[in-house]
C-alpha cells in the first residue's frame, strides 16, 4: 500500500509567530476577562438568577459539538473505510481534542468556583448527565489522543479500527450526552424534549465539519500544499448533506413541540414574537447556517471556488454560534410556566423577574471569554500542526485516491 | 529530641556547604574553560536575543528531546515541571514573609508533588522496559530516581496521611539562618524527607544531576550562530597565531 | 487591643498561639490534645463538616463555629475581632505557613447569629449583630 | 382553557393518592411510635428519613401586601446582609441577589381573581436540581430537606437550570457580612433549606412559617409529612392541596391551598 | 550489485528501531596510520610506553581547553532520547553505536579519573580504567562516528558526540594510534596541496580538458583558469571535484555560472582542497594548518573574495572555523561575507534574475536531495537560519520541474548522513559506510517506490563518493547521484549558446 507522507507545518518563521502572538493575545485577553469575572463575582456579567447560562455556555456548548463533529472526518476514514479520508484523519482527531479542550476552559472559568475544579473530577453524581458528561469529555481526549496515536505510530496501526471505533461511538454519546443536558431539563418548556439528542448530533457534524475545512484550507494554502478538487468536492458534498440534516432536524423539533399543544406559546416565542431570539433564529440559524451555505454548495460556479466554499463554511459557523444562542439563552429568557390558567401579576421584588421574558445583554468580559476559548483551540491546533506530524504532505488528488484520478482523467 | 534536632541542623549546614561550594566550583570551571570553536548546531539564531530564546525554549519546554523522544519528554516534563512547583511551593519553609506570588501558587505545588511522582515513575520504568536505555543504565542512574522518588512520596504521605507540625518545621530553618537550632518535630517521615534532602544536596554537584547548569554552558546551544561576521577565538588558540 | 501579636508570629511550645484574650487563654486543652491539633485540626474540621451538613449534627464542638467562638479574640472594648485578621488567631499562623484558607470567605469569623439554639443564642446576646430571639414555638 | 382545569382535577385525584401513599409509610411497624419532640439540645446523630419535612400554604389565609414570611426568611438566614454591589443597577441587582423565598401574585386568566403566595424550594422528594447536580453538592437529606452542599458546589448553576420553580438563586457577588448560622459566599448556589439549622438545634418551626403566625395569618404551616397526628397532616387532611406542576411528577414536600 | 562480505541491511517501508545486539561491530576497525604520517602531523609514531598516563594527561589537557568536552562529559543523564538517532546504530544494531554508548567509552575513564564519584565509587556510577581493551574499543568505535551531529539535534543538552570522538582520536593519535586514511590524506595536503595528492600541473590539464568539453557541448568558451593572479574570486573546492563522477559536472556547473556572472575567478594550486580532515581527528594545530594554506593562498592571488564549492564538512569548517582558523579577512572585500558557499552566489544571480535557466532540460531526472549532515546541522548559507535547507531548494526548484523531498524526519536538520562522513571514507570501513548509509537510502527507496524519484542531488563530496559507492549494494544505480551544480550546468542557458531548438527555449524564458 502507498503511503501517507505526513510534515509538519512549514509555515514561515515570521508568520508562524506572528499568528501564535496574535492567538496569544486574544487568549489573554479572554483569561483577563475571566479573572475579572472571577475577581468581582458575576454581578459584571450578563447573567441573572434568570438566565444563568450566557454567552460563555454559547461557545463553550459549540466548541464542545464541533470537537465531536471534527473527529468525523477521521472516523468516515477508519470506521467507515473511506481509504481518501484517510490522510485527513490526523487533522481531525488533533481539531477535536483542541476545540473541546478551548471549550471545556470556557466552561471552566465561567464556574462560579474554577477553583474547586479539583472537586468537580474527584466527586461524581452518576444520576447527573453533566456529571457524565465530565467523563466522557475527559474520556473523549484520552480516547482521541490514544486514536491519534493509532493513527501515527505503526505499532498501534492494528488497534486503529476498533479504537476508531471506540472513539466514534463514544463520540456519538458525548454529542448526545451534550445534548440531554438540555434534553432532560423538564423545567423549561423549550428543552423538554428527546429531539434535541439527534438535533446536536447533527449540529456537531457540520460545525465540526466547517471549522475543519476552514483549518485545513488555511494550514494549507499558507504553506503551498495542493488539496485536489476531488477532495474539495467531497468535503463540500458532506457539509451540503450535515446543513440539510439539521434544518430537518430543526423542522422536526418544532414540529414535536407543536404538537404538543401547550408548548404553542414557546412556539410563538422562538418564531413570531421572540424579538432577538426569533431574529437569530430565522436569520441566523436558518438563513446564515442553513440556506445560504447550501445554495452556495450548490451554485453551478460559486461552489468551484475555494474561497466561497471557506465563506460558506463561515457562515455555518456563525449560524452555529446564532443557533447555540436561541437554544440556550433563548430558552432561559422564555419565563418558566409554573401557574397554567393564571397570569403572574408580582413575582418577588420589583426587579426579580417571573413570568415574564427576562433580559440578558451579554457583557463585554463574556464575549471576550468565549472568543480567548475559541484562541486555546485554535493555538493547540496551530502548536500540534507544527510540533507533530498531522498534515498530509498532499491532498492532490493523485496522491490521496489514484484510482480515482487514473478515473477522471482517462 | 534536642539531640535529633542537633544532628540535623549539622546535617544541613553540612549539605548546604558541599551544595554551594561544589556548585560554585563547577560553574567557574565551566565558565573558565573556553570553547575555541563555534560548534552551536544549527539552524542556530544569529543574534543573541534568538540564543537566549532557543535556550529558554530548551530549559522550559525541553525542545530538543521533544524531537527525540516523546514518552521520555512527556514523563521527564511532567517531573521536572512537578519539582518546579514543589520547589516554589517549599519556598514557604524558608523565607519569611512568604511572597504573594509564593503564596498564590501553593495549591499547585501539591499538583506537582504527584506529577513529579509519576513522572519519575515513568522515567523509571523506561529504564526497565527499553533495552536501549537499559543499556546506557549504571547503578547511579537507579539511585538517583529511588532518591527522588523517595523524597517525593514521604512528601507526599505528610500532605495526605501523616500530617506533621509545619510551623515547627518552619522555625526549625528560620533558626538555621541565624545559627539558632530550634525543636524539629519528631516525626518519622518528616525525617526521613529530610535526611533524603539532605543526600540530594550532597551528591547534586558530583553527579549528573550537573545537567541542569550544564545545560546553560552547552556550546551547541549557547553560541549565536555568527562565525563569518564576527571572529571568535578563544586565548590558547591565539597564541598560537603569535608563534 | 491586638494582644500577643508579636509572640503569636514566632511561638515556639504548643498553644503559644492560642489568642491571651479568647476564651481559649483559661483553658488547659483544645477539644483533643494540642500536639494533635497542631497537626491534624483542618481534617478534623472538615470531617465535623460533612457530619453538619449531610448529618445535621450540630452539637459538637469540633465543628468551625466551635473553632471562632472559643478562639476568637476580644478587644479592649469586649468586641471580638475577626479570627482570620492580621495578627488574629487562625491567620497567626496561615500568614507563616502561607496556607491558604478559604473558609472565611463564606463562613462568619467573629460569633454572630450562631445557630438556632436559644441557650446559644442567648450567651451571645450581648454581642453586636447576634441575631434577635425571638420565642420559640414551643414557648409561645 | 378546559383542559386546565381538567388537569387541575387531575391533579387533586394525584395528590390524595400521593398522601395514601405517605400515610401508609407512615403506619410502618415502629415508626408510628416515633413522635418528634421539641428537645432544647442540639442533634448529635445523623439525621434520618423517619420524617419528612414539609409545609403547606394555604393561599386563601396569605395576605395582600404582606411580606412577614419573606422578611422572616431574609433576617433568619442572613439574606437581608447582601448589599448591592457598588454601580449595579436597581433592577438588575433585584434580578441577581439570592432570594430563598418571595412572594408571588396571580390572577385568574378566567375570573380575574388574584391569588397570593408564597414561593420557595419545593423541596421535590424526586428533585431535578438534585439529579443534574455534577457534583451531588445537591443532595437531599435523609429527612426529605433539599439544600446545597457549598463546599463541593462548583457553581456551574445546572441545578438552577433545572429547578422548574427558579427557587434557587446564585451568589454573584463578594459577601462581606454574614451569621454563623448561615455561611455564604461568591460564586455558590442556594436555596430555602427549611431553616434546617434550626431542626438540627432542636426545634420544630421555620422562619417563615413563624413569622406568619405572628403576623396573625396562619397561612403556612410547617411539620412533618410522615407524622399523621403532627400539624401539618392534620391540615393536609381538611384543605384540599395540589403541588405547582404536579404534572412534573416532583412530590414536592411544599403543598398548596387554594390555587 | 555489489558483492558484500557481511549482511546488508534490507530497506523497510517504515524505520524500525532495531534491538541491541552488542558487540557486533567490534570487528570493524580502519587500518592504522603508519609512523611515517604520524611523524608529519606531530604525533607519536607508534603506541607509546605508559600510554595510560599520556593518555589521561592528554584528556586533561582537552578538559581544560574544550569546554564542549567538559560539559557534555558531565551532563548526560542518560535519558536515551540520541540512542535510535545514530544512522550507524540503526545499521549495525551496536550499541556503542549509540551515540551515548559510543560518549561512555570516553566518559567512563572521564568518570574514574577525573570525578570524585568515579574515583571513590567506580562501579556505582559505572567508571573504568582505560585498560588495552577500552582502547580497542575506541578505535573502533570512535572510527565508527562520521561526526554528523544528528545526535547533538535530539538531545536535550546538545550533547555532540563529533565533538567527543575528535577529542578521543586526538587523545588516540597523542598516544601513537592514529587512523591511516585521514593522516595520510592531512600529510598529502601538506605536500601537495590536496587530499587526492593531484600536483599543479595536473591540475591544469584536467581544467583543460574540462574547457574542451564545455565548448564542445555549447559552443561557449568557459575558462576554468588556475593560479590566475588578481583575479576576484579564489574557488576553493574538494580536488574530487576535478575529476571524479558526478563530482565534476558540479564543478563544470561553477565554472559556467561564473562565466554567466561575468566575474573574474580562479582556483589555486596551493590551497586545491577544500576538505580539512584536520576537523575529522580532532587537531586544532592540523586543522589551522590546512586552513592557513587558504589564506596564504588568497593573499598570493590577491583575490577579493573567496567561494567554497559543493563540500560538506569542507563548508563547516570553511563558515565555522576559517575566520577563527585562518582569519582575520580585512583583506577581502568588506562587501561579501567570508567565505561564500557557491550555492548562495548562484542563488543571488537566480533572485536577480541573472541566470537563464531551461528547467525542461532536467526532465529526464525526478529529483530529491539529501541535505548533507554538516551543513545541515553546523553551517549556514544566507543571512537566515535555515538558509542552508532552503537555498539549495530553491537552486534545485529552479534548475528541475520534478522535485519530491524525503521524508520529514530524514531531512533538513535530521537529515541522515551518508554514512561515509568523518573520515571513514575508505574501503577498509566497507561494512560500516554500507550498513550506515541504510537509513538514508531507505528514505530515498521510498520516495523512489512513491514519487517516481530517479536521482538524488547533494552538495557534498564525501556524500557523492559514498553514494556511487554504497548504492550499488542496495540493488541501486551509482549514477542516481548528482551534484547541484550539475542541474543547474545542465539547466543553465550560457549567453551565445547555440541550442538545437532556439524558438523553445526563447518561450521557456518568456
Ligand atoms: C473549648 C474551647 C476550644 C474549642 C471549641 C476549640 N479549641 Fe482549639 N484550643 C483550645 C485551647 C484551650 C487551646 C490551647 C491548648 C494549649 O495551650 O495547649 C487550643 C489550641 C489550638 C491549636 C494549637 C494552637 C497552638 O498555638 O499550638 C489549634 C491549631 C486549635 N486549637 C485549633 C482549633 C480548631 C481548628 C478548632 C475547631 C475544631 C478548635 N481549636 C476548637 C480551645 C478550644
Ligand atoms: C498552629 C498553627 C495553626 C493555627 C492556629 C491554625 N492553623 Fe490551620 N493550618 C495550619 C497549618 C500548618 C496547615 C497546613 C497543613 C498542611 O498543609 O499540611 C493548616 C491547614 C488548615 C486547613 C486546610 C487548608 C488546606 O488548604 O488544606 C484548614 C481548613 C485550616 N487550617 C483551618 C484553620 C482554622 C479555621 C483555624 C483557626 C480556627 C486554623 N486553621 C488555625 C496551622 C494552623
Ligand atoms: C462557599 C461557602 C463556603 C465555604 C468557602 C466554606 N463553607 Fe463551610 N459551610 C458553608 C455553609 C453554607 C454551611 C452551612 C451548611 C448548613 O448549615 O447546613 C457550612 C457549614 C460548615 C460546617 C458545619 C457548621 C459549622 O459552622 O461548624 C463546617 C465545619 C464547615 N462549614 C467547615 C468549612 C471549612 C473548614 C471550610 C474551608 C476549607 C469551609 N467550611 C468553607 C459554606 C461554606
Ligand atoms: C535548568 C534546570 C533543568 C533542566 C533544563 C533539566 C532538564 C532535564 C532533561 C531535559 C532531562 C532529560 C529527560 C528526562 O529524563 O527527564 C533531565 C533528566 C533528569 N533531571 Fe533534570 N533538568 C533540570 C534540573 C534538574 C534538577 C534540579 C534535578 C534534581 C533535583 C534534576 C533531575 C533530573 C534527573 C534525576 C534526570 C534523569 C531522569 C532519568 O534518570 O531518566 N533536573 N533533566
Ligand atoms: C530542606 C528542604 C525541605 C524541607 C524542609 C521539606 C519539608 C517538607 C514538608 C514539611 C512537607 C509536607 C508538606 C505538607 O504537609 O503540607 C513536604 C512535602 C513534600 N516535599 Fe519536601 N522538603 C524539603 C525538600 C524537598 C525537596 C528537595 C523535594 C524534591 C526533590 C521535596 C519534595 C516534596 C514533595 C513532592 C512533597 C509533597 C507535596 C507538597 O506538599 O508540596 N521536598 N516537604
Ligand atoms: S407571612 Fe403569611 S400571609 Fe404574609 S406573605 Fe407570607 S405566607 Fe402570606
Ligand atoms: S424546588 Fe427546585 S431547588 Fe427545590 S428541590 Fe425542587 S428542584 Fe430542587
Ligand atoms: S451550581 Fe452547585 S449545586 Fe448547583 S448543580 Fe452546580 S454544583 Fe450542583
Ligand atoms: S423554611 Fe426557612 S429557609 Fe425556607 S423559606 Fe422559610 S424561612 Fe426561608
Ligand atoms: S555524530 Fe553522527 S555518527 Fe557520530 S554518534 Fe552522533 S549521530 Fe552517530
Ligand atoms: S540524548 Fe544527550 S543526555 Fe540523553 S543519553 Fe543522549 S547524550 Fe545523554
Amino acid at each position: 500500500m502507498k503511503r501517507i507522507v505526513y510534515r509538519e507545518w512549514l509555515l514561515q518563521p515570521q508568520r508562524y509567530w506572528g499568528l501564535l502572538a496574535i492567538l496569544a493575545a486574544v487568549i489573554a485577553v479572554g483569561g483577563l476577562s475571566a479573572l475579572y469575572m472571577e475577581h468581582h463575582g458575576h454581578w459584571v456579567t450578563g447573567m441573572t438568577n434568570s438566565v444563568v447560562w450566557g454567552v460563555p455556555h454559547v461557545f463553550a456548548v459549540f466548541l464542545i459539538i464541533s470537537a465531536s463533529g471534527a473527529l468525523n472526518v477521521a472516523s468516515i476514514g477508519t470506521v467507515f473505510d473511506k481509504k481518501v479520508y484517510k490522510p485527513l484523519g490526523r487533522l481531525s482527531g488533533l481539531l477535536a481534542v483542541a476545540l473541546l479542550i478551548g471549550g471545556l476552559l470556557v466552561l471552566v472559568l465561567d464556574l462560579g468556583r474554577p477553583d474547586r475544579l479539583l472537586v468537580a473530577m474527584t466527586t461524581y453524581n452518576f444520576s447527573s448527565i453533566f456529571a457524565w458528561n465530565i467523563f466522557l469529555y475527559s474520556g473523549f481526549a484520552a480516547i482521541v489522543i490514544g486514536y491519534l496515536w493509532t493513527m501515527a505510530e505503526r505499532k498501534g496501526n492494528a488497534l486503529q479500527k476498533p479504537v476508531g471505533t471506540f472513539a466514534f461511538l463514544w463520540r456519538l454519546a458525548l454529542t448526545t450526552g451534550t445534548g440531554s443536558i438540555f434534553g432532560f431539563l423538564v423545567g423549561r418548556e423549550a428543552y423538554d424534549t428527546a429531539i434535541l439528542a439527534p438535533l446536536f448530533v447533527v449540529m456537531s457534524f457540520a460545525y465540526g465539519l466547517a471549522i475543519y475545512m476552514l483549518v485545513l484550507f488555511y494550514a494549507f494554502d499558507a504553506d503551498g500544499r495542493p488539496i485536489g478538487p476531488a477532495m474539495l468536492k467531497r468535503l463540500k458534498n458532506l457539509l451540503a448533506l450535515f446543513i440539510a440534516a439539521i434544518l430537518y432536524f430543526t423542522l422536526i423539533y418544532h414540529l414535536t413541540k407543536l404538537y404538543g399543544a401547550k408548548n404553542d406559546d414557546i412556539e410563538t416565542f422562538f418564531l413570531i414574537s421572540g424579538g432577538l431570539y426569533t431574529g437569530l433564529f430565522w436569520v441566523g440559524w436558518i438563513l446564515i447556517g442553513g440556506l445560504l451555505p447550501l445554495g452556495i454548495i450548490y451554485h453551478p460556479e460559486l461552489s468551484q471556488r475555494r474561497d466561497w466554499i471557506a465563506a460558506a463554511c463561515g457562515m455555518v459557523i456563525v449560524g452555529g454560534l446564532a443557533a447555540m444562542y436561541v437554544i440556550i439563552v433563548g430558552s432561559q429568557a422564555y419565563p418558566q410556566e409554573m401557574f397554567p390558567g393564571y397570569s403572574v401579576i408580582q413575582f418577588g421584588a420589583p426587579g426579580d423577574i417571573g413570568g415574564q421574558v427576562a433580559p440578558y445583554s451579554p457583557s463585554f468580559p463574556e464575549l471576550l471569554l468565549g472568543f480567548g476559548g475559541v484562541g486555546i483551540a485554535l493555538l493547540i491546533t496551530a502548536i500540534g500542526v507544527r510540533v507533530l506530524q498531522f498534515l498530509p504532505e498532499s491532498l492532490a488528488d493523485r496522491d490521496v485516491d489514484p484510482h480515482a484520478s487514473a478515473r477522471s482523467t482517462a | 529530641m534536642s539531640f535529633l534536632s542537633d544532628v540535623y541542623a549539622g546535617l544541613f549546614y553540612f549539605a548546604a556547604f558541599v551544595l554551594v561550594a561544589g556548585l560554585a566550583n563547577k560553574i567557574i570551571q565551566y565558565a573558565r574553560t573556553p570553547a575555541p570553536l563555534k560548534i552551536p548546531t544549527t539552524p542556530a539564531p544569529t543574534t543573541k536575543l534568538g540564543v537566549t530564546l532557543r535556550m529558554t525554549r530548551e530549559v522550559v519546554f525541553f525542545e530538543s528531546l521533544f524531537r527525540g523522544s516523546k514518552w521520555t519528554w512527556i514523563f521527564g516534563w511532567m517531573f521536572h515541571f512537578g519539582l518546579f512547583l514543589v520547589t516554589l511551593r517549599h519556598l514557604r519553609y524558608f523565607l519569611d514573609p512568604v511572597p504573594l506570588l509564593i503564596e498564590m501558587i501553593q495549591p499547585f505545588g501539591i499538583y506537582g508533588g504527584m506529577a513529579m511522582v509519576v513522572g519519575l515513575a515513568g522515567l523509571w520504568a523506561r529504564r526497565f522496559l527499553v533495552d536501549r536505555v537499559r543499556y546506557i543504565t549504571a547503578l547511579s542512574d537507579h539511585l538517583i530516581l529511588a532518591l527522588l522518588i523517595s523524597i517525593g512520596v514521604s512528601g507526599l504521605l505528610m500532605r495526605f496521611v501523616v500530617h506533621t507540625d509545619i510551623m515547627r518545621v518552619k522555625q526549625f530553618f528560620q533558626g538555621l539562618y541565624v545559627g539558632q537550632v530550634q525543636i524539629l518535630p519528631a516525626d518519622p517521615l518528616l525525617l526521613l524527607h529530610l535526611l533524603l534532602v539532605a543526600l540530594l544536596m550532597i551528591i547534586f554537584p558530583y553527579s549528573k544531576l550537573l545537567h541542569a547548569p550544564g545545560l546553560f554552558f552547552s556550546p551547541s546551544r549557547n553560541q549565536v550562530d555568527n562565525p563569518r561576521e564576527q571572529r571568535h577565538i578563544a586565548p590558547w588558540a591565539k597564541r598560537l597565531e603569535q608563534d | 487591643a491586638v494582644l500577643g501579636v508579636g509572640s503569636a508570629a514566632y511561638a515556639e511550645g504548643v498553644g503559644d498561639f492560642v489568642l491571651p484574650s479568647s476564651k481559649a487563654a483559661s483553658l488547659e486543652n483544645c477539644v483533643e490534645p494540642t500536639e494533635y491539633m497542631r497537626r491534624n485540626h483542618f481534617e478534623l474540621i472538615r470531617h465535623q463538616r460533612d457530619e453538619t451538613v449531610y448529618g445535621g449534627i450540630r452539637g459538637d464542638s469540633h465543628g468551625l463555629s466551635g473553632c471562632v467562638s472559643c478562639h476568637v479574640g476580644y478587644d479592649d472594648t469586649g468586641a471580638p475581632i475577626e479570627i482570620d485578621a492580621e495578627g488574629q488567631f487562625c491567620r497567626s499562623c496561615h500568614a507563616y505557613a502561607s496556607v491558604e484558607m478559604n473558609c472565611f470567605d463564606c463562613h462568619a469569623t467573629v460569633p454572630r447569629g450562631e445557630a438556632w439554639n436559644h441557650e446559644v443564642a442567648a450567651a451571645h446576646a450581648h454581642l453586636t449583630g447576634s441575631a434577635p430571639i425571638g420565642p420559640t414555638a414551643a414557648e409561645r | 382553557m378546559n383542559h386546565e382545569n381538567e388537569s387541575m382535577n387531575q391533579g387533586r385525584r394525584d395528590f390524595l393518592g400521593a398522601a395514601a401513599g405517605v400515610s401508609a409509610a407512615a403506619v410502618a411497624p415502629g415508626v408510628f411510635l416515633h413522635t418528634p419532640v421539641a428537645n432544647a439540645a442540639a442533634r448529635t446523630d445523623p439525621v434520618t428519613d423517619l420524617h419528612r419535612w414539609g409545609l403547606l400554604v394555604d393561599t386563601s389565609k396569605c395576605a395582600d401586601g404582606c411580606t412577614a414570611c419573606v422578611d422572616a426568611c431574609d433576617s433568619e438566614n442572613g439574606l437581608n446582609l447582601q448589599s448591592k454591589p457598588h454601580g449595579q443597577d436597581e433592577l438588575k441587582w433585584e434580578n441577581q441577589r439570592a432570594v430563598w423565598i418571595r412572594k408571588v401574585k396571580l390572577q385568574d386568566n378566567l375570573t380575574g381573581h388574584v391569588t397570593n403566595l408564597p414561593l420557595m424550594c419545593q423541596h421535590c422528594e424526586h428533585p431535578p436540581c438534585v439529579d443534574v447536580c455534577p457534583t451531588g453538592a445537591s443532595f437531599k437529606r435523609a429527612d426529605g430537606i433539599v439544600m446545597v452542599d457549598r463546599h463541593t458546589c462548583i457553581g456551574c448553576r445546572y441545578c438552577m437550570m433545572a429547578c422548574p420553580y427558579k427557587a434557587r438563586s446564585f451568589i454573584h457577588e463578594q459577601v462581606d457580612h454574614k451569621l454563623t448560622r448561615a455561611p455564604r459566599g461568591k460564586g455558590c448556589v442556594e436555596s430555602c433549606n427549611l431553616c434546617a439549622h434550626r431542626l438540627d438545634s432542636g426545634d420544630i418551626s421555620t422562619a417563615c412559617a413563624e413569622a406568619c403566625s405572628a403576623e396573625g395569618h396562619q397561612a403556612l404551616i410547617f411539620g412533618d409529612l410522615k407524622d399523621p397526628m403532627g400539624p401539618l397532616r392534620q391540615a393536609l387532611a381538611k384543605t384540599p392541596s395540589r403541588q405547582i406542576r404536579q404534572d412534573l411528577g416532583l412530590n414536592t414536600g411544599v403543598r398548596y391551598a387554594g390555587i | 550489485m555489489a558483492k558484500a562480505d557481511f549482511q546488508v541491511p534490507v530497506l523497510k517501508q517504515y524505520p524500525e528501531i532495531p534491538e541491541i545486539e552488542p558487540g557486533v561491530m567490534a570487528h570493524s576497525s580502519p587500518f592504522k596510520s603508519k609512523p611515517q604520517f604520524q611523524a608529519d602531523l606531530g604525533f607519536p609514531g607508534e603506541l607509546v610506553d605508559d600510554w595510560q598516563t599520556k593518555a589521561i594527561d592528554k584528556m586533561g589537557d582537552l578538559l581544560g581547553r574544550y569546554r564542549s568536552l567538559r560539559v557534555y562529559l558531565d551532563s548526560c543523564v542518560k535519558c536515551g532520547s540520541c540512542t535510535d538517532k545514530c544512522h550507524y546504530y540503526l545499521g549495525t544494531h551496536d550499541p556503542k553505536n549509540m551515540p551515548v554508548g559510543r560518549q561512555d567509552l570516553l566518559r567512563k575513564v572521564y568518570r574514574r579519573h577525573f570525578t570524585i564519584a568515579g574515583r571513590l565509587f567506580p562501579k556505582l556510577v559505572g567508571a573504568e580504567d582505560l585498560t588495552e581493551e577500552v582502547l580497542g574499543d575506541w578505535y573502533s568505535y570512535f572510527h565508527q562516528c562520521s561526526q554528523c551531529r544528528r545526535c547533538s539535534v535530539f538531545c536535550p543538552y546538545g550533547i555532540d558526540t563529533a565533538e567527543i570522538s575528535m577529542a578521543a582520536r586526538e587523545i588516540m593519535d597523542h598516544i601513537g594510534v592514529g587512523q591511516k586514511y585521514c593522516n595520510e590524506i592531512i600529510a598529502k595536503v601538506y605536500k601537495i596541496g590536496n587530499n587526492l595528492g593531484l600536483p599543479g600541473p595536473a591540475l591544469v590539464d584536467t581544467l583543460e580538458g574540462l574547457e574542451e568539453d564545455v565548448f564542445d557541448d555549447t559552443g561557449v568558451e568557459v575558462k576554468y583558469p588556475v593560479d590566475k593572479e588578481g583575479a576576484d574570486i579564489l574557488l576553493v573546492t574538494p580536488s574530487a571535484d576535478f575529476f571524479a563522477e558526478p563530482h565534476v559536472d558540479g564543478l563544470i556547473g561553477y565554472g559556467k555560472v561564473f562565466h554567466e556572472a561575468g566575474v573574474s575567478w580562479t582556483l589555486s594550486s596551493h590551497a586545491s582542497e577544500a576538505a580539512n580532515f584536520g576537523m575529522f581527528i580532532g587537531s586544532y594545530e592540523n586543522m589551522r594548518r590546512v586552513a592557513l594554506r587558504i589564506r596564504e593562498a588568497a593573499i598570493k592571488l590577491k583575490v577579493k573574495r573567496i567561494v567554497f564549492g559543493e563540500c560538506g564538512h569542507a563548508w563547516r569548517v570553511a563558515y565555522s572555523f576559517l575566520n577563527t582558523l585562518a582569519g582575520p579577512w580585512d583583506f577581502l572585500d568588506p562587501r561579501y561575507p567570508v567565505p561564500q558557499h557557491i550555492c548562495e552566489f548562484t542563488y543571488a544571480l537566480i533572485q536577480e534574475g541573472k541566470l537563464n535557466l531551461d528547467k525542461s532540460r532536467n526532465d529526464d531526472m525526478v529529483l530529491t536531495y539529501h541535505d548533507s549532515c554538516n551543513v545541515a546541522r553546523a553551517s549556514r548559507m544566507g543571512d537566515r537560519p535555515g538558509g542552508q535547507f532552503d537555498i539549495p531548494r530553491a537552486i534545485i526548484r529552479a534548475t528541475c520541474n520534478n522535485f519530491y523531498d524525503m521524508d520529514e524526519e530524514t531531512i533538513r536538520d535530521r537529515t541522515f548522513c551518508c554514512g561515509g562522513g568523518g573520515g571513514l571514507l575508505t574501503d577498509d570501513l566497507m561494512e560500516i559506510r554500507v550498513k550506515g548509509a541504510q537509513p538514508r537510502v531507505e528514505a530515498l527507496n521510498n520516495v523512489m517506490q512513491e514519487k517516481g524519484v530517479t536521482h538524488m542531488a547533494a552538495i557534498c563530496a564525501i556524500c557523492k563518493s559514498q553514494f556511487t559507492k554504497v548504492l550499488p549494494y542496495y540493488g541501486m544505480d551509482l549514477d542516481q547521484i548528482v551534484s547541484v551544480h550539475q542541474l543547474v550546468s545542465n539547466a543553465l542557458v550560457l549567453t551565445g549558446e547555440e541550442t538545437d531548438d532556439e524558438d523553445e527555449v526563447a518561450d521557456e524564458a518568456a
